[in-house]
């Protein structure tokens, strides 16, 4: 790692002199790069990103300054002679077709190497994650654990995962840039991909979907957390139960989200349950977040919000109610309460223990959980989940909702409900 | 893109003043040319076929009985390799009516023979009629095939070998159906003024095309029939 | 006999090869012959126990390929003809034939698994 | 150097009879005038396109902007790459193959006069059918690769991609119909002594280009039926719940997109080829290496497809074979840079727009080049692949090579097309701002790629690291926009106003420039005969052309018909035929809306149209 970073450095130094000095003085964080070396993977891939800069660097620098120092030599003089009519020379481009030859040697060879190494068959002992696409939000099971979970992933570090990928409905493709390359979902098809994160810590990093999918398909993006061995377990352990509604936390794990929303002002954060329930397992701290990772997406303008008083009125028994006589339970499963079965929308069972909602693109605070429930169409174009608030205009049914809609009341207590959810 | 290349036709390739840099026809080059990309069309969907064989969910199967689950009723392996056996061998003796027929056109000038047979060999109508003939026997195969197949419960619609069948043999039974009308139009100019040897050409491109397609009959019975 | 009056248009053209080469009526009908000879074949040996040899596929594709070649150099006399018709024609071919190849490993149908 | 200090003359020449009006455009059977219409169409549809992408890069400005919708902003990316590969590069490579081919061979018109006009109505109405619905909200957005299974019905209901799969099967009948013709024409209308090695390099790329889209072509074809069939007939090719597997698409569409490319890039690498020697006052160097490199490119070019699939998950393999072949294209290519170089090297060089736009391509190919290199390396593709990474590669491929290139053309050869100069010094400002724009916009791509941003997004979040390079490609864009209106008023001004060119006014080597500039209606008054690669700069004029005296009457050109020269009737048959069959498919699009009396009613009547104007054009003469 070293020899690399010094071929980088050297070779860096040599891009800036190229037009790049100014882009990189004023670049000063780049979260999602993929330069990290994060995972075996993310390393094997920076080996060989080393070399091609390396030598691309090298022709570039060498093609263009023979260009250069041709076409300021050689500009034509005023009464300058007919030049000699050279018409090629052998030898010369004999070697020129020799020589990239030999470089692409020192190319291939690494190539051919990394690419059966890393698509040799995982280790039997990696945890195994199956990964479903679907438009527009991502279902991740862990069949050793008996979990299904969805949008927000938690991998253990030290221990090498194993994606095994799917999709419900067209092709998408799984990339967490700073972990290593993308693996399209294809229809019909299985896909594998694996890597350890072994180099990095306790982090929050941000994957999204890589192939376009769709309306939303810039929507598509979910959230990875990379925890200490133990911590996982006891997050695995407690995802693996049934829902227990009215959880209190057991570590500051509420999102008391650090952020401004960019079109509205201060998020509010909702009022944590205070039951004396057992304790939920281990989330993400929010506040060891950093503030890249919290979604600022705007929010769509002509949808009303629901005041906070409203939504301070929530009431989670009630919530539960409501939600298992609605719409929701179509499409959503939530463990534990029998009437939740659906299995088109993402599973709901430990949703207030997810730090966002709707595929990474609102933090998961109840204004923002309000506002999807009441026109999630609205919030995100294409969702399938339809518009569920009393009066409202479905933009794609172009019709409001009249029978079956909640009112305002009614979605602050399905919000306290589902963030009940710990 | 055929037809209308060779719609460019009549006064062009003859006229002596269009001298050319090899030689050869223009007319006769594109055709090659098309053939060539030909090629690549009927292998885009040979391949399409061979790559679904196998893979569709539900039957009726080329090569295997199959039972559907749901009603219990079975169907058949669907080929019928004795037909196509015999629409294949009346494809193949087309292609040997195309070329006595060219043969005979070339020949128009020469003295008539006095052997029956010798004669008969240079009436280009009769070995031209023979080709279109024999081409829609075997469209009329087709027909019959199709037909059986759709009643026997298999239509392009039901699943992805009947959808790569039907598209793969329907776009030779397209090409075939091209070259019967193309025989026919040059019939009508022999009944009309008598194919010369000078047009022995236009009928060599008809030809080139007729023989191509039975070519690519050639390799669809192999690849698509006899092969499991 | 068979004279091929289709160049004579041709003006600057040197008839010479066509003149000598060209297959006589004699060898339309071989050739019918020999094509539906291997037709029979390939049809008698479907019905055949062969046709569970693992070598059955490979001579299919053998007696394809020979009929194939046969109607393309002589019926459509690409045999006697200009060399550049046969640059046209073989070039489109070996291309297409190479892209089926292809497909056929990428789909697995030669079933080359290593790996992965 | 014969030609070379010719004066200019200081009236245009015209031949008398060359006719004008809008019906003697729609009869037209001219090489010539066909090519200005493939022109003037395609530089309109590089208008449209270019709106696109400044609509694109204004709604990327920033992040989390609301200039436009997420459906508006799929449309509007699916169709600035149908719009910019099919109709403005491929088109514009066509005018240059109308324009150019039988006058560097010195033929007097294509093989196929009736089949070329055919050709170009088929283009323009299919692009029609493409480009039309956006004005209606609903165009195609299923990205320009179309990928299966979102292109089928199950995922696309709405009319969007019926105009795609309709459009692109029109576009490509005229691709492939006039493929058929100019490799009739190269092959057979070549003028004597010009024997295939002394062809200019920019015929020989055409030829190359004509064999790839014979071959490739069918394949999309092939793959578009299918997604048609599906579509309107309820088949399953693409239909996931009966099985179908996805990457059947993606085969097919690469194996046709991956000599796409080449179809796109080698034409302009002719150009240049033709342009760096006439300004180097040199042969080009190593012109065989350069003509194999070529061809190697265009075979080798059915090898790679796959490497735009790397992600899919083929295997090590496939992955290990793809890249290697792809590395191997990196070789021809380079040869050829190298060669560039060198015609230029111990040259006189000239800085004109037409030559710096060459030597822009020398330079930023290369860039393009060295980034194909490095997606050729399967593992680390993985990494750049779908993200602005790739993004930046192929605008520096298509923009800095194909672009810049027919650039370099245009300014090249605007005076043998219209017999006038193209504005030097707003030619210079053109090339400056368009040439720093594109880096402007193109360069920062590389960076925002590696930094963790997909392609196709409408909108990305704040904090990402993104910012400030998509705001720099955004303001790259306006120095590109103000670069092309300054190339259209020079274009527009230029055609009226210009100097006189006269025919040689760069001294160039090559066949064309024997001839009046603008081409008489028949080309050449005999056809001469060929004893060099550089027959201007070799041979004596007198053995090209024939004398003033024998070629003009009181001042003017002779007449064809003054020259005993037969030449092609105008007819409209090929536009009523390109109409028909337009027509006949697009009845398709009834079957979608239910009405199947309607649609057999149009599809019926347009067939029968069609036939009946087939049987007309073979049956009236050509000339």
């Amino acid at each position: 790692m070293t020899g690399t970073s010094r071929l980088r450095r050297s070779l860096g130094a040599a891009t800036a002199a190229l037009a790049l000095a100014a882009l990189a003085a004023c670049g000063s964080d780049h979260p999602n790069s993929t330069f990290l070396h994060w995972t075996e993977f993310g390393r094997d891939i920076d080996f060989l990103w080393d070399r091609l800069l390396g030598w691309g660097t090298a022709v570039f620098v060498l093609v263009e300054a023979v260009l250069v120092y041709t076409i300021i030599r050689f500009r034509a003089k005023p009464d300058g002679p007919t030049p000699v009519q050279t018409h090629g020379n052998t030898t010369l481009e004999i070697t020129w077709t020799i020589v990239p030859a030999v470089i692409l040697v020192f190319i291939a060879v690494p190539t051919v190497r990394t690419v059966f190494k890393t698509q040799a068959k995982a280790p039997d002992s990696a945890l195994q994650v199956e990964v479903i696409g679907h438009q527009w939000w991502w279902e991740f099971k862990y069949p050793q654990y008996g979990i299904t979970t969805a949008n927000e992933l938690y991998l253990p570090v030290g221990r090498t995962v194993n994606f095994a990928l799917k999709t419900k409905d067209v092709l998408h493709s799984f990339w967490i840039p700073n972990l290593g390359g993308k693996r399209d979902l294809i229809s019909n098809r299985t896909n594998y991909l694996w890597f350890t994160p072994d180099s990095i810590g306790a982090a929050a990093m941000n994957g999204q979907c890589a192939e376009y999918c769709g309306d939303s398909h810039a929507n598509m993006k979910f959230k990875v957390f990379t925890v200490a061995p133990a911590d996982f377990e006891s997050w695995a352990a407690h995802q693996k139960r049934p829902a227990v509604f009215g959880v209190a936390p057991a570590a500051p794990a509420t999102p008391a989200v650090p952020v401004k929303s960019a079109a509205r002002g201060a998020v509010a954060a909702a009022p944590a349950p205070a039951d004396t329930a057992p304790p939920v397992g281990y989330a993400f701290p929010a506040d060891q977040i950093k503030p890249f990772w919290w979604p600022k997406t705007p929010l769509p303008a002509g949808l009303a919000e629901i005041p906070d008083a409203v939504l301070a009125q929530g009431d989670a028994a009630r919530g539960k109610d409501t939600y298992s006589r609605s719409a929701c339970i179509g499409c959503h499963t939530i463990t534990g309460n029998p009437m939740s079965m659906g299995v088109i929308g993402p599973n709901l069972t430990h949703f207030g223990s997810r730090h966002t909602l709707a595929a990474g693109l609102f933090p998961n605070d109840a204004k923002h959980l309000a506002m999807w429930i009441k026109n999630s169409r609205m919030m995100k174009p294409g969702v399938l989940m339809n518009t569920q608030g009393m009066n409202e205009m479905d933009p794609m049914m172009h019709q409001k909702v009249t029978t079956g809609g909640l009112t305002d009341a009614q979605v602050a207590d399905v919000v306290a409900y589902l963030r009940a959810l710990k | 893109m055929a037809t209308a290349a060779i719609a460019e036709s009549h006064s062009h390739g003859e006229v002596s003043h269009h001298r050319t840099s090899t030689g050869l026809n223009h007319r006769k080059v594109a055709v090659w040319a098309f053939i060539g990309s030909e090629c690549m069309l009927f292998v885009s969907l040979i391949s399409t076929y061979l790559i679904y064989k196998g893979r569709s969910v539900v039957g009726p199967y080329p090569h295997e009985n199959w039972t559907d689950p749901a009603t219990g009723k079975v169907f058949k392996e669907i080929l019928n390799i004795p037909v196509t056996s015999a629409s294949t061998f009346v494809l193949l003796m087309s292609s040997l009516a195309m070329v006595l027929a060219l043969a005979a056109v070339q020949n128009k000038d020469k003295p008539m023979p006095t052997g029956w047979w010798d004669r008969q060999l240079r009436s280009s109508k009769l070995w031209l009629w023979m080709t279109a003939l024999l081409g829609t026997t075997f469209l009329g195969f087709q027909a019959y095939e199709f037909t059986s197949f759709v009643h026997e419960g298999l239509t392009i619609r039901t699943n992805l070998f009947g959808s790569s069948f039907f598209t793969l043999t329907g776009f030779h039974g397209a090409h075939v159906t091209v070259g019967v009308l193309w025989l026919l139009a040059l019939l009508g100019i022999d009944y009309k003024r008598g194919l010369k040897p000078a047009d022995a050409l236009n009928v060599d491109i008809a030809a080139l095309y007729w023989h191509f397609v039975d070519v690519v009959w050639i390799a669809i019975f192999t690849l698509i029939y006899l092969i499991k | 006999m068979a004279h091929d009056a289709s160049h004579a248009d041709a003006a600057d053209h040197g008839a010479e090869h066509a003149e000598e080469h060209h297959p006589q009526w004699s060898t339309y009908w071989k050739v019918a012959l020999i094509l539906s000879v291997i037709t029979v074949v390939e049809v008698w040996i479907y019905y055949t126990p062969f046709r569970d040899s693992k070598l059955f596929v490979p001579a299919l594709l053998t007696m394809s390929a020979a009929k194939f070649a046969i109607v393309v150099m002589f019926y459509m006399h690409l045999k006697y003809d200009h060399k550049l018709f046969r640059v046209l024609f073989t070039g489109p071919l070996l291309i297409a034939i190479g892209t089926l190849t292809g497909l056929m490993f990428l789909f697995g149908k030669f079933a080359l698994h290593l790996g992965g | 150097m014969t030609t070379m200090a010719a004066p200019a003359p200081a009236t245009l020449p015209t031949t008398g009879e060359y006719k004008t009006g809008i019906w003697s455009w729609l009869t037209t059977v001219d090489h010539k005038r066909i090519g200005i219409l493939y022109l003037v169409t395609a530089l309109f549809f590089f208008v449209w396109g270019g709106l696109e992408a400044a609509i694109i890069r204004a709604q990327l400005a920033g992040p989390n902007m609301g200039l436009v919708t997420a459906q508006q902003y799929n449309q509007l990316f699916t169709m600035h790459g149908t719009t910019m590969v099919f109709l403005v590069i491929m088109p514009l490579s066509s005018a240059f193959f109308n324009f150019l081919i039988p006058l560097q061979i010195g033929a007097r018109d294509v093989a196929f006069p009736r089949l070329n006009a055919f050709s170009y109505w088929v283009f323009l109405a299919g692009g029609i059918v493409v480009t039309l619905p956006i004005l209606f909200g609903m165009a195609p957005d299923g990205g320009w690769f179309g990928y299966a299974p979102l292109t089928t019905k199950a995922y696309s209901s709405g009319y969007n991609i019926d105009y795609w799969v309709l459009g692109l099967q029109i576009l490509g009948v005229a691709s492939l119909a006039a493929a058929f013709n100019f490799i009739t024409t190269i092959i057979n209308m070549r003028a004597p002594g010009m024997v295939l090695m002394r062809m200019p390099v920019f015929t020989w790329m055409s030829f190359v280009v004509q064999f790839l889209v014979i071959l490739a072509f069918p394949v999309i074809t092939a793959a578009l039926v299918f997604l048609l069939f599906d579509r309107f007939f309820g088949t399953n090719f693409y239909t996931v719940a009966a099985g179908a597997d996805p990457l059947l698409w993606q085969h097919l569409f690469w194996v046709f997109g991956h000599p796409e490319v080449y179809i796109l890039i080698l034409p302009a690498f002719g150009l240049v080829s033709e342009v760096l020697p006439t300004f180097s006052r040199k042969p080009l160097f190593g012109y065989p290496v350069i003509v194999y490199s070529g061809i190697l490119i265009g075979a080798l070019g059915f090898g790679v497809w796959a490497h735009h699939m790397f992600s899919v998950g083929m295997g090590p393999i496939a992955d290990s074979v793809f890249s290697v072949t792809t590395m191997l294209i990196a070789i021809p290519t380079g040869v050829k840079i190298l060669n560039w170089v060198s015609t230029m090297w111990g040259g006189q060089i000239r800085f004109t727009t037409s030559m710096m736009f060459a030597i822009a391509l020398v330079a930023m190919f290369t860039v393009g080049g060295i980034s194909g290199i490095m997606h050729s390396s399967a593992p680390a593709d993985l990494q750049q692949t779908d993200s602005y990474f790739v993004v930046a590669h192929f605008h520096y491929v298509l923009v800095g090579g194909a672009v810049l290139g027919i650039m370099a053309g245009v300014y090249y050869y605007f005076p043998k097309l219209t017999g006038r100069m193209l504005d030097e010094t707003l030619g210079k400002w053109h090339f400056w701002t368009f040439v720093i724009g594109t880096n402007l916009t193109f360069f920062p791509m590389h960076m925002s790629g590696l930094y963790g941003m997909p392609r196709r997004i409408y909108t990305y979040d704040a904090g990402q690291g993104w910012e400030m390079y998509n705001l720099l490609s955004s303001i790259g864009v306006i120095f590109q926009a103000i670069g092309m209106t300054i190339f259209f008023v020079n274009f527009i001004r230029s055609w009226k106003k210009g100097a006189i060119a006269g025919n040689n006014p760069w001294g160039a080597p090559t066949l064309e420039w024997a001839i009046p500039s603008p081409v008489p209606d028949y080309n050449f008054a005999h056809i001469p005969v060929v004893t060099s690669r550089y027959p201007l700069w070799d041979q004596k004029a007198g053995d090209l052309v024939k004398s003033e005296a024998e070629t003009t009457t009181g001042g003017r050109l002779k007449t064809a018909a003054e020259l005993g020269i037969p030449m092609p009737f105008p007819t409209i048959l090929p536009l009523v035929a390109a109409v028909f069959m337009t027509a006949m498919l697009c009845g398709l699009l009834f079957i979608h809306a239910g009405n199947l009396p309607l649609a057999l009613g149009i599809m019926i009547t347009c067939g029968l149209g069609l036939a009946f104007t087939l049987i007309k054009w073979l049956t009236s003469p050509l000339e």
